[in-house]
């Protein structure tokens, strides 16, 4: 693999850079793999690599109904941080935003991963308590965060308006080290790892039936042909229930469309993510310039990546409240992905009815952050069989037990 | 809050009528015994779905297939006849309330009215959806609302008493000359 | 933007003016069920790429609950019925089987 | 040198003269121009700058496809970034800025990077920056940042208005250019509710621009007469400066409609004004856009669109310089060096890349006598900031130079491309067409509306028929389809006249010449803004980005403020020759909406500042505002929080709130407070299922707190139950939860118990409620007088009904501040009324106004819980020591079975505990966590803090906290670690801290 380097680069552009290779290879399906990983989204991928890194298991396939990285992985609003309320959560999402600082140089490939800060405001006396509990919870579980006054955060981030008649900014959490990352760059940043060591990635191949002997499985079957395995893991967010029905099993989730949108590109005028939760809508600006915008999700079950308008309105609303800046700025597109939503709201990481099936899914509207650190934990319990400390809490069965990891109840939004 | 709201310009006159009586009748409608103590006492047919029926300063409006509401301009007949009905209404399943501090009703006067309640509102506003007899229960401008046309030129809307300075607002901003379209 | 029509209204009523309740037809577990039963009671879900039941709240209207039959994948309206019937009508199955001849969801 | 005609712009009038400003510079044009228009008359060419590399740009189109021609309008409160002088009618006062560039236009020093191009391809940053890590945050990053974005944006706020609408409409026809006018003529006698859009400032589309006789009337005569027809027809609504931006589920339409320039006249006009539209039938006679060729320099400024140059000059009398020639693949586009050919401008040469044309059009060209070389291509184009000439070369080749073509604008025409995108939004599957050399509707896969039928048709060039006398090749099915979509009776359909022109098919070439070196293709731009050019996506396919999607996010193809309108399919093209695969194979990355960008502005509406979100006010509303209250949302509601007397500062204000409450009297304005009546002869069954606790026994004339759990078993609700009589209930709930626990019962008493025999009703709204709290509360009922309240004819949860004073009110003897205490209900018209009574009755008692702290610091002392501090949706009521309220007897309610499960039973559950600081100097901060004494990690947590305050009463600290087996804690210590890193120590104790015996409220 060609190193990625300022100077290959300049060294390339005498050659008019015709000596890069490919990225991650197009290959072909063999007849069986020691893993199976269903779904190339960033969680797939982040798998199959900590398999190798971690456990040296690169006999995998990740299988891909569509384009690598086309699900959510492409499509969601980068925010990256780990200022959650629970120790479960706030134990994976830290591993991951760590993980998250160091993942450019360790795929040699920029994922741009960009530690701007990520800023919740609260906007009523109960949000701001609320928001004072995760602050105080982050302390103990090992999180960077603190409380900044409204005009502290005026300072920080002048275009916000925080004397709102409606909602007046009471104060906000800060996240130093949160940020954001390109999101697609994961996707083939990880891909190109382990494309590397000879992991297959195959693309265009849609997983359609799973065979079982017993409580077993031995094969998957695919658009592309059958193909044996040891284990089988999938991840597949927005499809999970029907991979799930092919598996024989039931699972928590529903998918519902969330939406995003961008505005034109405009000059910088904000440096970190803000994510108002009260009036429900989030806001960054990207390298580019566009001011990538997200809300809420619909509430009904849908697998048309597009969704309802009417949360496109109420989100536009709530950030020309907070942002009364951006009323001129243009809606430039918007765009839906399915995401699976669980009972709790938190991930499934866990093993499943069928012995050596594993599943990773529910990341909801807020995984993108999560990919390394679910990635390491999902490698652990394929590798293991068994849910090491990071997984261990999100496995099926505490439905079952009334155990639920519950974030919605710091009052925040989960992204 | 006993301020009076009332907006005025060239095309609407926006008017909140005080303290009106509104009585919530819950039973099942289709009882035919119900259907004729209301006819008895009020002299005015049970509406059908979507509709309102009215005698004078008497509406009686369809809300649910268990629930009319019934409105006069005029609290103190209303009060009266709030006791009539429940007395009548004892040996069947049903539940009276006065609820004329509930909500308040505003007046709509303006040729161009569907205009204006159409930039807050979903349903269909072409005269031969909404017509003289229907009775709508919407969310409009973010309000959960009732209205029906009292005149060719007039409805009345009804909303809860707390949101009625914010619809109020929300009226006179809609009622905008500068943004007429005609499209009706 | 989707609109159904209210049984009850037997009118089009707009997304803005309802309120989604999920899966339909969905049998309470009370005491005494067993942890499986009650699991699927309140989490499984078939959460189907197809034809899905579900419920809806007419809120800023009847404000009656009522049924919907809709493929998730194309947004299709097979038909909508009241809170109350605990199976669909037949109508709208027959309608179901005409559009899926082979009885396979839609892909 | 771009210039004005003297003669000839069918839109503009000359009469009226508008002045404006671009980069400070005074200038004029017409009535009827666009910005665009108007700065060509002024030689204005050179226009922007590229995104990436800073290169000197000018218009490439006339239209809403525009990627170079972005400008900075208006300024402060009005300023708009990226507006395409295109698009945008002219007015008097505009004030024009060009974007993106560090200097002056002219001179960008921004434009360095052009030279360091090669070294940056798409994608050149996944590569690089990568070490030191640091570097990236602190050094690579913010440098890459302070490059982004083209305008720069407003500070202020917006000042103008934004409009909402909705319209059912029959049909809804995008496009008012010929094809979309003679639609609407056909279908205007059927009765049909029609609306028909144009999102430019005048109909007619291409057809105003061209010649050619049409029923034997020059074509913009008869789009003359037509639009004069149908603006004169009761059905159809005409509609300009109205753009369909998208198209959703369900056949719901969005539409902006554009104000802008009545705008600047009338202030007080609205801008915007965001159509929300349901049709049965939408016919798209968009048209097409003319496609841009791909060759070295063709972003130079001066290179524009054939049809974009014919455009300017019919409707707005532009030349776009004084030497034009020509580069095309195709016949149409030979009629612009027609049209400026007899406007005296010099056409040196006209290149076509195919080897031949025997059509018309070619051939009159020839007759005019310009030279015409075929099979011939550009090398590339000379100039920097304007083109100076252009080189000629062999379309086949690398490009060696044959010749050198003195010029000072180049026209180009790669063919047409259909727009389809209203076509995709929802679903519906394009395809390639070879023959036509466009996309096409695929008519098997359309999008389809809530009954699953489809409901898009597509007239005109839209549909790829792009010659005239194609236009109108499936009018006849389209009218006779809606005909039996509306159950009409069929029409007669008329026939148009236009007389066929004779063509040669166009060429699929795209990028010429068709071999040229690479130097050549890295000037090659396939997508303007974005500066993507061909050297771009061969890089990005040999590294496999050979998906389409992979394609477009790699190097950004499309991405831009036009959304590949010009490049998307010469992207494909060309990737298609990359990858080997046929376009179909290839296939187009997803249109999404909206089609053309929309104001932020307008999706808002109205809904901002005082209209964002509805607000309640309770009936005494008023009496606060003007007695100092401070405002706290609570839900929609708005609450005192506490008032403010003289300078007092808000803890001042609620400290004495509270003291004067225990010593003597307050009253609170508890109308938010939720008021849910249950009727009917199973309204006891049913309340016992919604309740944890026995409602069925209680007795009428009496009040019971009951609890409310969701299926999980956890508590979402609580609040004071009163009996009205035998089969009518009273349920209070929190001020939030009124419409959810109204909504909760009835979705129950409908979805699952629809047998149970209740009704209910949500009197919130009906009721003010007014707490009198107090050892003196009792002296204020009698003076208000006409009940008896003495304390053995009304005891604690008993209530009475009858006239207190002139008022009808329901008393309840219940306190939630541990106090003697009164809830008055009263409707709430007589709210105010009765406020002002209590007070002026109150007054020599010492009676204030208490607000929501004061009330929260009041419970918490006495220990009562709070939905929303002591819950937080993971809460059972086991959880609070609130065994009592749930009932062990009855069989069901709603969270019994979940109460049943392994977790809920864990005796590790935290549970609710007080604690008390040994420092009554200190306060433990809301939200704080408490750990094992002498802890310090994760391991040592024992939970946290649910409420903290200063307790008035007793002078000290108090606070509430659920920790892990709390019952087994109490009087050990336990720390609580501060934000500065020090810690409390508190003991844990019962969470009751005043007056334990309920002594107070029990007099
Ligand atoms: C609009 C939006 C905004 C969001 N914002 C944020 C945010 O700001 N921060 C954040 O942390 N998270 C955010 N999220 C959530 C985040 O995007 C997801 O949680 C995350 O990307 C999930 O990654 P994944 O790898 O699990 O799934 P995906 O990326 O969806 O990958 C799953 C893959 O499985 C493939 N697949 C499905 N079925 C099959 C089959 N049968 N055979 C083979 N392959 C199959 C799919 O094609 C897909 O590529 C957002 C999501 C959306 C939609
Ligand atoms: N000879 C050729 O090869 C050739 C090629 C292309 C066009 N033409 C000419 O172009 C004309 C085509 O007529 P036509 O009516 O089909 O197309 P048109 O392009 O003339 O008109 C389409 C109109 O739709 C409008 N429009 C597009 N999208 C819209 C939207 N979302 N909302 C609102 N308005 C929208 C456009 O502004 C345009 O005015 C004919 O006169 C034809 O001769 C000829
Ligand atoms: C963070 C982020 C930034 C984006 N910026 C742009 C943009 O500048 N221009 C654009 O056209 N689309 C942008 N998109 C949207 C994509 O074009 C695309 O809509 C999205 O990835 C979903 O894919 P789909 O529309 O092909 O289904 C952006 C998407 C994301 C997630
Ligand atoms: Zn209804």
């Amino acid at each position: 693999m060609k190193k990625y380097s300022a100077f290959s680069l300049i060294k390339e552009s005498f050659n008019n850079h015709f000596g890069w290779e490919k990225a991650w290879k197009k290959n072909n399906l063999k007849k069986s793999y020691k893993v199976i990983i269903v779904g190339a989204g960033g969680h797939g991928l982040a798998t199959a690599y900590y398999l190798g890194k971690n456990f040296g298991i690169r006999d995998v396939a990740v299988i891909e109904k569509g384009w690598l990285g086309g699900g959510n992985t492409g499509r969601n609003t980068t925010i990256i941080r780990s200022n959650y309320l629970q120790e479960e959560s706030a134990a994976i999402y830290e591993k991951s935003r760590s993980l998250y600082e160091k993942l450019s140089q360790e795929l040699n490939y920029n994922v741009m991963f960009s530690p701007r800060g990520v800023m919740m405001l609260c906007q009523t006396e109960h949000e701001l308590r609320a928001m004072r509990r995760t602050y105080y919870a982050n302390r103990i579980f090992g999180v960077d965060t603190e409380m900044v006054s409204p005009a502290r955060m005026k300072e920080m981030i002048p275009i916000i308006n925080i004397n709102g008649p409606r909602f007046p900014i009471l104060g906000g959490l800060w996240q130093p080290r949160g940020g954001t990352a390109r999101h697609d760059a994961v996707a083939w940043g990880y891909a190109r790892a382990i494309s590397n060591w000879g992991v297959d990635i195959i693309e265009n191949c849609e997983v359609i039936g799973v065979n079982k002997n017993k409580n077993k499985i031995n094969s998957v079957e695919t658009t592309k042909g059958t193909i044996n395995c040891e284990k089988m893991c999938f991840i597949v967010a927005g499809s999970s229930s029907i991979l799930a029905e092919l598996c024989g099993f039931r699972l928590p989730v529903e998918s519902v469309a969330l939406q995003a949108l961008v505005s034109e590109p405009i000059k910088p005028v904000m440096h970190c993510v803000v994510m108002a939760n009260t009036v429900h809508g989030y806001m960054s600006q990207s390298d580019k310039g566009e001011m990538v915008i997200g809300g809420g999700a619909d509430g009904y079950n849908n697998y048309t990546q597009r969704g309802s308008f009417q949360h496109i309105e109420e989100t536009v609303r709530a950030l020309i409240e907070t942002f009364p800046f951006i009323s001129r700025l243009r809606q430039l597109r918007q765009w839906g992905g399915i995401v699976d939503m669980t009972g709790d709201r938190s991930p499934i990481i866990s093993k499943t009815p069928i012995e050596n099936i594993y599943v990773n899914c529910g990341w909801g509207t807020g995984g993108f952050k999560a990919i390394p650190g679910s990635g390491w934990a999902t490698a652990e319990l394929i590798a293991n069989g068994e849910p090491g400390e990071l997984a261990a809490p999100f496995s099926l069965a505490r439905f079952k037990e009334g155990r639920m990891i519950d974030e919605s109840v710091a009052a925040a939004v989960a992204h | 809050m006993s301020d009076k709201l009332e907006f005025s310009n060239n095309l609407f006159t926006i008017k909140d009528l005080y303290l009106p009586g509104m009585v919530s009748i819950r039973t099942h409608l289709f009882d035919k015994k119900f259907q004729k103590i209301i006819k008895d006492i009020l002299k005015i047919n049970v509406p059908n779905k979507l509709e309102f029926t009215f005698n004078k300063n008497l509406y009686l409006a369809w809300m649910s297939p268990n629930e009319l509401l019934l409105f006069s301009k005029n609290l103190n007949e209303i009060l009266k006849l709030i006791t009539i009905i429940e007395d009548t209404l004892k040996g069947i399943e049903s539940l009276v309330l006065d609820v004329s501090s509930s909500r308040t009703v505003f007046s709509i006067k303006g040729s161009l009215w569907r205009e204006l309640l159409a930039k807050g509102t979903p349903i269909n506003l072409c005269p031969n959806k909404f017509t003289s007899k229907s009775f709508r229960r919407t969310r409009l401008g973010q309000v959960s609302t009732a209205f029906w046309m009292v005149k060719t030129d007039q409805v009345y809307i009804v909303c809860g008493r707390s949101f009625k300075e914010f619809f109020f607002k929300w009226l006179c901003n809609a009622a905008n000359e500068k943004s007429i379209i005609k499209f009706f | 933007m989707l609109k159904f029509i209210c049984p009850i209204c037997e009118i089009e009523t707009d997304e803005t003016e309802l309120t989604p309740g999920g899966e339909a037809h969905l049998k309470r577990m009370g005491p005494g069920s067993s942890d499986q039963n009650f699991y699927t009671y309140l989490f499984e879900r078939k959460n189907p790429r197809g034809i899905h039941f579900e419920r809806w709240l007419h809120s800023y209207g009847c404000g009656k609950w009522f049924h919907v039959v809709r493929c998730t994948k194309t947004m299709e309206v097979f038909g909508t019925y009241s809170a109350q019937d605990t199976k669909p009508p037949k109508k709208i199955l027959d309608a179901i089987k005409k559009k899926l001849p082979n009885g396979k969801n839609v892909k | 040198m771009t210039s004005r005609f003297s003669k000839g712009g069918i839109l503009i009038n000359r009469k009226k003269k508008l002045s404006f400003k671009f980069n400070g510079k005074n200038l004029f044009g017409f009535s009827g121009d666009t910005l665009a228009s108007a700065l060509l008359a002024n030689n204005q060419v050179l226009i922007g700058r590229s995104f990436k590399y800073h290169r000197p740009r000018g218009f490439v189109s006339s239209g809403v496809e525009e990627p170079n021609a972005l400008l900075s309008i208006g300024s402060g409160g009005s300023l708009e970034p990226n507006r395409s002088a295109t698009t945008l009618e002219l007015f008097d006062g505009i004030e024009a800025m060009s974007q993106n560039h560090f200097g002056s236009l002219e001179w960008d020093i921004g434009s360095i990077s052009n030279f360091l191009s090669k070294i940056f391809p798409a994608g050149f940053y996944y590569k690089t920056f990568i070490k030191p890590r640091f570097a990236w945050k602190h050094i690579f990053e913010p440098t890459i940042r302070s490059a982004a974005g083209l305008g720069k944006a407003p500070k202020e706020h917006d000042l103008s208005s934004y409009d909402f609408f909705y319209a059912h409409l029959d049909v809804v026809i995008v496009g008012g250019g010929i094809s979309g006018l003679v639609t609407a003529k056909n279908l205007a006698s059927l009765g049909l509710k029609i609306l028909l859009v144009e999102q430019k400032h005048f109909f007619g589309g291409y057809a105003l621009s061209e010649e050619f006789k049409i029923n034997n009337l020059d074509s913009s005569e008869f789009i003359k007469n037509l639009e004069d027809d149908l603006s004169k027809n009761e059905n159809v609504i005409l509609k300009k400066n109205f753009s369909i931006v998208g198209v959703h589920d369900h056949s719901y339409l969005l539409g902006l409609e554009n104000f802008e320039v009545l705008e600047s006249e009338d202030h007080s006009s609205i801008r915007h004004r965001l159509w929300r539209i349901r049709t049965k039938h939408l016919i798209l006679a968009t048209g097409a856009i003319e496609r841009p060729l791909v060759f070295a320099g063709n972003d130079i400024p001066g290179v524009i669109l054939s049809s974009a140059a014919n455009e300017f000059y019919k409707l707005y009398g532009i030349s776009q310089g004084d030497r034009v020639i020509l580069i095309t693949n195709n016949d149409s586009a030979y009629s612009a060096v027609v049209e400026l050919f007899n406007a005296g401008i010099s056409i040196p040469l006209v290149i076509d890349v195919r080897e031949k044309s025997v059509g018309e059009l070619p051939l009159k060209v020839k007759d005019l006598g310009i030279r015409v070389e075929f099979g011939k291509a550009i090398t590339k184009v000379l100039g920097k900031k304007r083109v100076k000439a252009v080189e000629i070369c062999s379309i086949v080749g690398e490009g060696s130079v044959l010749e050198t073509i003195i010029c000072d604008s180049v026209l180009m025409s790669g063919g047409w491309t259909s727009t389809l995108n209203l076509w995709s939004h929802c679903g519906g599957k394009i395809k390639w067409d070879n023959q036509l050399n466009t996309l096409v509707p695929d008519e098997t896969k359309q999008s389809t509306n809530e009954l699953g039928q489809s409901f898009i048709s597509v007239v005109g060039s839209a549909r790829g028929q792009f010659w005239p006398s194609e236009l109108f090749d499936n009018m006849e099915k389209v009218i006779k389809n809606i005909c039996e979509i509306f159950n009409l009776k069929k029409i007669k359909y008329e026939k148009y006249q236009i007389k066929e022109i004779i063509h040669e098919k166009t060429s699929p070439i795209s990028c010429v010449p068709e071999s040229a070196d690479e130097n050549l293709k890295g000037k090659s731009f396939v997508d303007y803004q974005n500066d993507v050019k061909l050297t771009d996506l061969r890089i990005a396919t040999q590294e496999g980005f050979e998906s389409v999607e992979h394609l477009k996010r790699y190097t950004t193809l499309g991405m831009a403020t036009d959304q590949g309108k010009l490049s998307n399919i010469n992207g494909i093209k060309i990737l298609s020759h990359l990858v080997g695969k046929e376009i179909n194979e290839v296939g187009t990355t997803t249109f999404r909406p909206p089609y053309t960008p929309i104001s932020l502005g307008s999706i808002a509406g109205e809904a901002r500042k005082e209209l964002f979100k509805p607000i309640r006010k309770t009936p005494m509303h008023k009496w606060h505002q003007e007695n100092g209250a401070i405002w706290e949302p609570v839900g929609d509601w708005q609450r005192p929080y506490t008032y403010l007397r003289n300078n007092e500062t808000k803890e001042e204000a609620v400290y004495r709130e509270v003291k004067n409450t225990r010593n003597s009297l307050g009253m609170l304005d508890a109308s938010t407070l939720g008021k849910i009546i249950v009727s009917g002869n199973d309204a006891g069954e049913f309340l016992d299922l919604i309740y944890t606790n026995m409602m069925s026994t209680l007795k009428p004339g009496r009040c019971r707190y009951g609890l409310m759990c969701n299926e999980n078993g956890f508590l979402f609700d609580d609040g004071v139950v009163a009996r009205l009589n035998e089969k009518t209930f009273l349920c209070h709930t929190t001020t939030g939860g009124s419409d959810r626990v109204y909504s909760w019962m009835e979705e129950w008493h409908q979805t699952e118990w629809w047998d149970k025999k209740v009704f209910i009703q949500n009197l919130t709204e009906e009721y003010a409620q007014i707490t009198i709290a107090g050892p003196k509360a009792r002296l204020l009922l009698e003076k208000l007088g006409g009940l008896n309240v003495e304390s053995k004819k009304f005891q604690p949860l008993d209530f009475i009904e009858g006239k207190l004073g002139n008022f009808d009110v329901r008393v309840f003897r219940i306190s939630f501040s541990g106090e003697l205490s009164f809830e008055i209900a009263t409707p709430s018209a007589n709210g105010e009324a009765l406020w002002i009574r209590c007070l002026e009755l109150g007054s020599e008692l010492g009676i204030t106004s208490y607000g929501t702290e004061a009330l929260h610091i009041m419970r918490a002392e006495k220990g009562f819980i709070m939905i929303g501090d002591e819950t937080d949706g993971t809460v059972i009521p086991q959880d609070l020591n609130l065994d009592w309220a749930v009932s062990k007897k009855k069989k069901d309610f709603i969270g019994k079975r979940a109460h049943e499960r392994i977790y809920m039973q864990d005796p590790n559950r935290k549970t609710l505990v007080g604690l008390s600081l040994k420092d009554s100097t200190q306060k433990i901060p809301d939200g704080a966590y408490a750990l094992k004494s002498g802890g310090n990690g994760a391991e040592d947590v024992l939970g946290h803090i649910t409420s903290t305050y200063f307790s008035p009463s007793l002078d000290k600290p108090i606070a509430m906290a659920l920790l892990k087996n709390g019952k087994s804690l109490k009087g050990q210590e336990v720390d609580i670690p501060l934000g500065s890193g020090n810690k409390l120590r508190a003991i844990v104790v019962d969470p009751q801290f005043y007056d334990i015996e309920g002594k107070r409220q029990n007099v």
